[in-house]
């Protein structure tokens, strides 16, 4: 039959216009966002970041001083050649310490907003759709987490348990979820007026349908923006957490650990406080350039 | 006549409007207020009004986004309020809408062809994905657009691309009746005109009947073979194109044919001496008593405020909602035949 | 050209940087309004109507707006060169203007008292007149002025926020507000377009009377060909950025010359019922390339081999009416 | 005002302390700087000596009964409480009677041991035990006499009869009064700030420095260290206390003007095995950690001036056995144990815990793990605030396999850590995290405490403290050296091996 | 009237959420093992003076009793007694309250005299290197954690040019002023006591603004945005239009409708002041309500744990409301809609 071959043509003939289409939507998003400098020097660091996370033994000089080891004759070193950002308490090298530490503050949030963000979107999505009880007690619980700083929160929560870094994720996704329940709530209260949710309504969607289908992509993009924002607090939390003594248990440390360590040795041995609290800076600051970055990208389109 | 398509009776929908501190229900939006009229088919009959008078409300208590507050629709002589789980599949495939506003129509976050594809989906149209964008490939032929439109977003497409797409979307789950909720009132006039020729097309070629919803006098005489006028929530004056803008009896009605702007020399003469004072839209959380119109009308008397006008029939088909209708129907005639 | 002419746009250009490249919008525009005169401008959403406007009002923001080329004489000065004081000073006593959407236009944190308040402090007419302006007479000058646009209970109107009033009424104070400092010449962009029709049919009126009244010219700007018709004297048809057709309304609905006017015009529907027109084929094209020789020709039905190639010059096809086409270049000129 | 030639003229005094002030009412206090707070407030019956010795205070002497059981002591006549009424046998009743029905503070030295006590004339008071308790004389300094006049005007209702709340209330809310007869009163006290004491003009011991003594001491709360640096360097601080590192009192030493005192404490610094979990069940497994744990690079780089650990008990307290048996590192020896062991070679992970904050131990713990790598043993190490280590102690399934601890003396005798650590009664705290549960232990401790023969109890001792070691409860890694750093011209720091006595205001005078 | 109703309802429902969270810390706090009697006693206490303890501070009974005794106590201002200090946890709190109200409130100063002209230079200056450098700056208030921040701000002004104080809120030799109000600035300066003043002055300069760090970048980031969108909107091009001049449309007619955003997130920068000063606090030993706080809650110290954070969401609730209180009466659209109900 020909249609067969036809319709082949049609759709190979479709599938180049759907490239095209695909190409000119990435082109624009890469257009906003080359314009904005800023967000592009976010979106390097916070690659380089991830980078030098993932491929923390081999870029780090001493990959050993990232485990159990002790050499206190070389403790307290000042920045040097063979230690560029000198040694701590226990001899190991600053530099190194610094990229394993990055790594731990990196999993930390990137498990932290795993676990919290799918639970908020979904609770937002469900609140915000059903509306009614359902929605008043999620949100009033919700309020209830929000009515109080997160850290304060994760204190109370991390004190209670054994401290440890998941432990200390774990307090922090608890109380997480409420951000991204809050806001997802608000767009899909808004959303679900739009005449396009009725028309799936009139269509016979099902509520799951028009809320996975209709309303979640609405969502992404805030939500998205939301995240990389958030990965900075996320940060700053957890190393909040850890400069009370609540982080990560030795011989690891994370960022925060080290700084709290090292502010022991202030103002004498600043180097063990100065370079970490410059690597939070770096990789906070990261973040939050590119979410400021992606706002605009992913923000959509008015019509022509 | 035969059985109506459509069947619309005393249908009421009030919003409830909450405030206090205990967010109390205080009052009502009677958005409609008892408002009567069957589509018969084949037909396209029109709803008119101001900005606020209920039409959309209509629209969405028929295709059953909301639920009436009291009154009946009949869909081919079965009863919505009656329908079951298994019957509204069926009446969903029957009855669709096209929306007023091309902007928030569409989710700006999916493309054509899923958008397109979802109807196909939840019917079980079209078994393979294959299948269903064929079919999604005559839908666009349809609505006059190409297929390669199916991979745009609709930030790409421009107001009237975009109502062609919802109307697509329509038809994709071949309905025998269309709510038509201002479908051109966003749209430039030639664009508007293509549209209106496409609902001419596609009422002949699919055999639909259409509710047609506007503000726009000119359109709904140009395209409606019969038309209700609203106003706060009810019709005050019912009949087919002719008996409406050649003899209207109503003030209100008067009032709109008056004030709408024409392009031609023929065109005014048929426009009625204005029959309103100045005057804003009540709110219809309080519309005025008796008949609502009576604060902004000329000729109101004192029972005008005080009784709701019944319906009077001043010619075949043609009902009216006016204390004073008799006489009024009687000058209206006049005034044909002096001319 | 027009002496008495108090707005004069020649062969304006505005363009946009866009990331497509650069959206030529307007390309040689021409029109003129002379004193006293109620000229309309007319054409579809996307034209150019308001980008016109805006230029004339000098309140284009630039960037991203480019002026390649072109003059606005407002009142013989050029608004793309003048010095912003003096643009200031031209502002509510030579022109002013309303807005399409009167919810939008009004400041939403003020109340219409503290917006037209400073509206009449800083028009500098009235300093000028008699020199100091006391808050009591500002309040009376407010007064009146919404009293003319027939606002009933002014006083309570100006403690009210936009919010508190119905859009007829925030139209209503838009056009005190314009008119309150006796401008010679108003821009009105689709006054009572967001509006019903009674509404808009009485805003209108308003409008009319009142610049009758006082004398000022007015550029009313649309795309409602039927409210044209009715309000305006002499009428410019705009398409995609350019002046197509100008002419005495009378002369222009009757006897349509150019192509895009007259698929306009039949696409209108009619309150006498006849059967609409089929509309003008295709879509506007994109500013970024936009179509060379006449922007119209590829959705004109009648569209010659000429019209792909050079841009059409306006042409008298008879005493008041001149047309962009080159239909008529070889007998009507 | 103040007037300003009076406080140029005064000996101002300041120190710090890591932690803030909680209460320092006698029968409630327990934590190093309550009691310093106490004890400058109020007076003991008795008083340790720098070595340990028990020596007389408010008691002139004192005479025990041959079957042990009540202690008579004729009181110094003429002491003055701070609202200058005289102190008398009333008050030291009073005062046993308040802690024991109180339950708090210090009151576990002698409850279910005071039976009774009775006033044998206005100076003369006797305390009756119920059983031998050979160490009762030691502990009585921590039985401060409160004024019970003066408590008892203050009294608001409470659970306590016709005592009422026993002044609970008003010691815990009252910011300027005390019920003492000590060297110094309160004088202020800002809460999360600091606390001041003020000199006792009529104190009945007199001031032997004449106005060389301190008349105003002021315990600032300071926990970062660099602050109390700059301070000390400023000359803002008299005194840095104890608790921080070697680098820190490193870098105060090379102040100008400031000296670092070091002694020996009775505070011994071990590594408590936890006997009843898996894998340190195994006593083989216990001495594999012993063998491998680096004591001399902890001793010498850690904490110079730490006195080498030998046994349970420190060898500044009586009753210390000087030839128990004491490991050294041998990573042989070490994996040589390791493979007598049940759980050999899959040893489960082993748990370490050591509390928030001390430096010194999260280095031992690191050091400690990166030796027991090389055998295949797994060590976890968690830093736990204070209060979840001691919530941890209380079962023994919750507790890690080791705790890193030290634990000081409450009183000059061997008995304050046999008893704390290792009887079977003791289980459940902190202090006795190696749930030893040992019967021979137990019973020798028992008859330790009943015995009132010196040289018998020594003898006891001894035995309990050999079978201890044998059992390998602990790693016992050091004795801990006390070191506070003050400007030159304090003069008169004493040390007595009872925790927080030496913070003695009194034996302290400026020479400027 | 009815947005009256509308601040009156947020009211009830934050008086809820309270319940709520008092529910929550409630369950945290206690059905997690541990036992702060034991701890609160010290190292040797025997059992039975735990027990006694557990009883005096009414743990032996039933949880859901518990919790009726503590909520039904603090209606009478009964906070219950605190483990740590043996004294009723509203003394507590009254004792540390002031100290992190002033700090806060400092806090709050630095952002509104930073953060906003700020925001505005940047919005004025959109896209130049003005605006940049604002951006970059805002960008680093948000992304050094206040800890860092403070430890950083002692290092220079303490440590190395000597010229602040590095701790506490007095220095040792000036003496209080009379205690009035709590906070110190206030009372000093009640009581005319200018070296006070200026002592306390020098104290809280440097933990105030490492707080404020956050919140300044929030707030000018904030700012600049709406103020260029309200650039944006057609009123402002209206009022080009009539003739007002530019510095008129600049301080007045862009100002107010672009302080509503900042406005509303006052109370969310207001929370991370407080979550700062767990950490700051700490830093500057500054004896506030949050050093106490992380005490209480290490400690388990239950009644002071509720105590602190009932307070803490009190104090959030308080400042919402006054925002929305605030926001209500900067931007009418917030009243008018609630006066229509909704
Ligand atoms: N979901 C709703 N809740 C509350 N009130 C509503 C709701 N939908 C509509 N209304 C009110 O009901 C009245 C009628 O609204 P409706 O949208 O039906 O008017 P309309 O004739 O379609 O007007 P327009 O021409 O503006 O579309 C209005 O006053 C509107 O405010
Ligand atoms: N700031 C801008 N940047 C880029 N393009 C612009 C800008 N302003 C206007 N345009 C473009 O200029 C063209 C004309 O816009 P304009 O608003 O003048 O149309 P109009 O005729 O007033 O239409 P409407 O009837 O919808 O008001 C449009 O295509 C628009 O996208
Ligand atoms: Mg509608
Ligand atoms: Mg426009």
């Amino acid at each position: 039959m020909s249609t067969r071959a036809s319709h082949h043509q049609v759709t190979t003939g479709l599938n180049e216009t759907r490239w095209m289409i695909i190409k000119d939507r990435l082109g624009r998003g890469w257009y906003k966002f080359r314009r904005n400098p800023i967000s592009l020097v976010g979106g390097v660091m916070v690659l380089l970041c991830v980078f030098l996370a993932i491929f923390a033994p081999y870029v780090t000089p001493y990959p050993k001083h990232a485990g159990a080891f002790t050499d206190f004759q070389n403790a307290f070193q000042a920045p040097s050649k063979s230690h560029w950002l000198g040694t701590d308490a226990l001899g190991c090298d600053v530099f190194t310490r610094i990229i394993f530490g990055s790594r731990i503050s990196l999993m930390l949030t990137a498990v932290v907003l795993g676990i919290s963000v799918p639970v908020g979107v979904f609770l937002g999505l469900i609140s915000g759709y059903m509306g009614g009880k359902t929605e008043t007690v999620i949100m009033r619980v919700t309020d209830v987490f929000l009515s109080l700083p997160a850290l304060v929160m994760a204190l109370a929560i991390c004190a209670a348990f054994t401290p440890s870094i998941d432990k200390a994720m774990l307090a922090v996704a608890s109380i997480w979820w409420t951000w991204h329940c809050r806001l997802v709530n608000g767009i899909t209260r808004s959303i679900k007026t739009e005449e396009f949710v009725q028309a799936s309504k009139v269509l016979g969607a099902s509520p799951l349908r028009i809320i996975f289908k209709d309303i979640l992509p609405n969502c992404a993009s805030p939500v998205i923006v939301k995240i990389t924002l958030d990965a900075g607090f996320v940060i700053l939390v957890g190393a909040g957490l850890s400069f009370l003594g609540l982080g990560a248990q030795p011989p690891a440390e994370d960022l925060g650990t080290m700084i709290s360590f090292g502010a022991k040795y202030l103002p004498e041995r600043w180097w063990m406080t100065v370079f970490p609290s410059l690597a939070i800076f770096f990789i906070i600051l990261g973040f939050n350039l590119l979410g400021d970055g992606l706002r605009d990208v992913l923000a959509v389109e008015e019509g022509v | 006549m035969s059985e109506p398509v459509l069947k619309v009776e005393n249908l009421v929908k009030y919003f409830p409007v909450r405030s206090g501190l205990l967010h109390k229900i205080v009052a009502h939006v009677k958005a409609v207020d008892k408002v009567s009229f069957d589509v018969q088919k084949g037909e396209i009959f029109g709803l008119i009004g101001e900005s606020g008078s209920g039409k959309s409300t209509v629209a969405k208590t028929i295709v059953q986004i909301y639920n009436p507050t009291s009154g009946m629709i009949y869909f081919k002589g079965q009863n919505l309020s009656k329908l079951t789980k298994q019957t509204i599949g069926r009446f969903r495939r029957e009855v669709q809408m096209v929306f007023q506003d091309p902007k928030s129509s569409l989710n700006p976050r999916r493309s054509v062809m899923s958008i397109l594809e979802d109807p196909l989906i939840i019917h079980g149209i079209g078994k393979s994905r294959v299948e269903r964008k064929r079919i999604i490939h005559t839908l666009l032929g349809q609505v006059e657009m190409p297929s390669r439109y199916m991979y745009k977003y609709p930030s790409a497409l421009s107001g009237g691309e975009r109502q062609r797409i919802a109307i697509a979307r329509a038809l994709a789950v071949n309905p025998s009746f269309l709510v038509l909720d201002e479908p051109t009132s966003a749209l430039d006039v030639s664009v508007q005109a293509k549209l209106i020729n496409l609902f001419l097309r596609l009422k002949k070629e699919l055999a639909l009947s259409y509710l047609f919803i506007t503000h726009n006098l000119s359109l709904v005489r140009t395209i409606a073979a019969r038309a209700g006028v609203m106003y706060l929530g009810k019709i005050y004056e019912l009949g087919t194109m002719e008996m409406l803008f050649s003899h209207p009896v109503h003030p209100y009605t008067k009032t709109l044919i008056a004030a709408t702007p024409v392009v031609s020399k023929e065109e005014e003469r048929v426009k009625p001496r204005e029959m309103s004072k100045e005057g804003e839209i009540p709110s219809p959380v309080n519309p005025p008593s008796g008949c609502a119109f009576h604060p902004r009308c000329s000729i109101a008397e004192s029972r005008c405020s005080q009784e709701l006008p019944s319906p009077v029939k001043v010619g075949p088909g043609h009902l009216v909602w006016c204390h004073r209708a008799e006489e009024l129907a009687v000058r209206a005639e006049e005034l044909v035949v002096l001319e | 050209m027009e002496e008495k002419a108090i707005l004069d746009i020649r062969d304006l250009h505005v363009w946009f940087r866009v990331y497509e490249g650069v959206s030529r919008v307007l390309d040689g525009v021409s029109l003129y309004v002379r004193g006293g005169e109620h000229v309309g401008l007319v054409g579809e959403t996307g034209c150019g109507k308001t980008v016109a406007m805006k230029t004339a009002m000098g309140i284009l923001r630039s960037p991203p707006a480019l002026f390649p080329q072109g003059q606005v004489l407002l009142a013989g000065r050029d608004v793309l060169k003048a010095a912003p004081i003096e643009l200031l000073r031209m502002k509510g006593k030579t022109i002013s203007m309303i807005f399409q959407d009167p919810l939008s236009a009004l400041n939403p944190v003020f109340t219409v008292g503290q917006q037209i308040f400073d509206v009449i402090r800083f028009g500098h007419r009235w300093i000028r007149d008699d020199g100091a302006l006391t808050k009591t007479k500002v309040r009376g000058i407010a007064m009146e002025a919404l009293t003319s646009v027939q606002l009933p209970d002014p006083r309570r109107i100006l403690s009210l926020y936009p919010l508190e009033l119905s859009g007829g009424m925030r139209q209503r104070v838009l056009i005190a507000m314009a008119l309150v400092n006796r401008p010679r010449f108003l821009i009105a962009d689709e006054p009572g377009s967001a509006l019903d029709v009674t509404i808009q049919a009485q805003i209108l009126s308003l409008l009319k009377s009142l610049v009758k009244e006082a004398g000022i010219a007015v550029l009313l700007i649309t795309h409602d060909l039927g409210v044209v018709r009715e309000t305006v004297e002499r009428v410019y048809i705009m398409y995609a950025g350019r002046v197509v057709e100008e002419g005495q309304t009378v002369e222009i609905f009757d006897d349509p010359k150019h192509p895009y006017t007259q698929g306009l015009l039949s696409s209108v529907p009619r309150l006498t019922g006849e059967a609409l027109a089929e509309g003008i084929p295709g879509t506007l094209s994109d500013y970024t390339e936009a179509p060379s020789g006449c922007r119209f020709h590829p959705r004109c039905p009648q569209a010659m081999e000429k019209c792909a190639q050079q841009k059409p010059p306006m042409v008298k096809v008879s005493t008041k009416q001149h047309v962009a086409c080159y239909l008529y270049h070889g007998g009507g000129g | 005002g103040t007037d300003i030639g009076v406080a140029v003229a005064k000996n101002i005094f300041t120190m710090s302390n890591t932690q803030e002030f909680g209460t320092i009412d006698p029968a409630r206090g327990t934590d190093y700087t309550e009691s310093y707070g106490m004890l400058n407030v109020y007076d003991p019956l008795v008083f340790p000596s720098p070595t340990g010795k028990i020596e007389p205070k408010l008691a002139k002497s004192w005479t025990i009964s041959a079957d042990g059981l009540s202690y008579t002591f004729e009181l110094r006549q003429g002491v003055k409480f701070h609202d200058a009424t005289e102190l008398t046998a009333e008050d030291v009743k009073f005062s046993m009677e308040r802690i024991l029905a109180l339950k708090d503070g210090y009151s576990w030295l002698w409850s279910g041991i005071v039976k009774e006590v009775t006033v044998d004339g206005p100076f003369k008071v006797t305390f009756h035990l119920s059983k031998v308790y050979a160490p009762f004389l030691s502990t009585l300094p921590w039985l401060f006499i409160v004024n019970k006049d003066v408590i008892l005007a203050h009294k608001q209702p409470g659970d306590f009869g016709e005592f009422g709340d026993y002044g609970t209330n008003w010691l815990a809310v009252t910011t300027n009064e005390d019920a003492g007869s000590g060297p110094y009163t309160l004088m202020a006290w800002d809460r999360g700030r600091e606390i001041v004491f003020e000199r006792f003009l009529d104190y009945w011991g007199g001031w032997p420095h004449g106005d060389k003594h301190i008349d105003e001491a002021h315990s600032i709360f300071l926990q970062e260290t660099a602050t109390v640096k700059t301070m000390l360097r400023r000359g803002e601080l008299t005194m840095v206390e104890h608790w921080r590192t070697y680098p820190d009192y490193q870098d105060m030493a090379k102040i100008p003007g400031v000296e670092v005192l070091t002694f020996l404490s009775p505070e011994e610094m071990s590594f408590k095995i936890n006997t009843k979990r898996p894998p340190t069940d195994d006593i083989h497994i216990r001495r594999m950690l012993a063998w491998a744990f680096d004591y001399e690079t902890v001793i010498q780089t850690l904490e110079p001036g730490s006195g080498p650990a030998r046994g349970p008990i420190p060898a500044s307290i009586p009753g210390h056995n000087p030839r128990v048996f004491q490991y050294h590192m041998d990573l042989d020896k070490a994996r040589q144990e390791l493979e007598q062991s049940k759980y050999y070679p899959d040893v489960p992970t082993i748990t370490l815990v050591l509390p928030t904050g001390l430096e010194n131990r999260r280095k031992m713990a690191v050091r400690f793990k990166e030796k027991l790598e090389p055998l295949g043993v797994k060590l976890d190490i968690h830093i736990e605030p204070w209060g979840r280590m001691t919530d941890l102690a209380t079962t023994v399934e919750t507790t890690p396999n080791i705790m890193v601890t030290s634990v000081s003396s409450n009183y000059p005798d061997a008995d304050t850590y046999l008893n704390c650590m290792y009887h079977s009664r003791g289980s459940g705290t902190w202090m006795s995290t190696e749930w030893l549960q040992d019967p021979l232990v137990d019973q020798l401790i028992d008859q330790e405490r009943t015995t009132l023969d010196p040289e018998e109890r020594a003898h006891i001792m001894n035995v309990a403290q050999a079978v201890i070691v044998e059992r390998c409860p602990d790693i016992f890694v050091y004795v801990m050296p006390l070191r506070v750093a003050i400007q030159d011209y304090l003069k008169g720091f004493t040390y007595r091996p009872v925790m927080s006595f030496y913070y003695y205001f009194y034996d302290w005078w400026f020479e400027k | 009237m009815r947005f009256s109703y509308f601040v009156l309802r947020r009211w009830l429902y934050s008086i809820l959420v309270l319940f709520g969270l008092s529910i929550l810390i409630f369950i945290i706090a206690r059905m997690l093992p541990g036992d702060p009697a034991r701890l609160a006693l010290g190292p040797f206490a025997l059992q039975e003076q735990v027990e006694h303890l557990r009883h005096v501070m009414g743990m032996d009974k039933p949880l859901p009793l518990q919790y009726w005794t503590y909520i039904t106590g603090i209606f009478h201002g009964d906070f219950g007694l605190s483990f740590q200090t043996r004294r009723n946890v509203a003394l507590d709190i009254a004792h540390y309250l002031p100290a992190t109200v002033e700090l806060v409130l400092m806090a709050i100063v630095w952002v509104l005299v930073l953060g906003v002209p700020l925001g505005v230079l940047a919005a004025r200056y959109k896209d130049s290197w003005v605006d940049n450098l604002v951006r970059v700056m805002a960008f680093i208030g948000v992304a050094v954690p206040p800890f860092v921040v403070g430890l950083f701000l002692q290092l220079t002004f303490s440590y190395l040019l000597g010229i602040l104080p590095t701790t506490g809120r007095l220095s040792l030799m000036t003496p209080a002023p009379p205690l009035r109000t709590g906070l110190l600035l206030l009372d000093s300066l009640i009581e005319g006591d200018f070296s006070a003043l200026g002592d306390a002055l020098k104290h809280i300069i440097l933990p105030s603004f490492a707080i404020a760090m956050t919140g300044i970048g929030q707030i000018a980031r904030l700012t600049r945005a709406s103020m260029s969108d309200v650039a944006n909107q057609d009123y402002i091009e209206a009022s080009r239009g009539f003739g007002i001049p530019n510095r008129v449309i600049a301080f007045k007619y862009m100002l107010k409708p672009a302080s509503i955003a900042p406005l509303t997130i006052l109370g969310l920068t207001f929370a991370s002041e407080l979550s700062n000063a767990f950490l700051v606090e700490t830093v500057f030993a500054w004896p506030g309500l949050a050093k106490y706080g992380i005490r209480a809650i290490l400690r388990k110290d239950f009644n002071a744990v509720m105590g602190v954070v009932l307070i803490i969401g009190l104090a959030f609730v308080i400042v919402n409301l006054i925002v929305d209180i605030l926001a209500g009466y900067v931007d009418p659209r917030i009243r008018i809609k609630h006066e229509e109900g909704e």
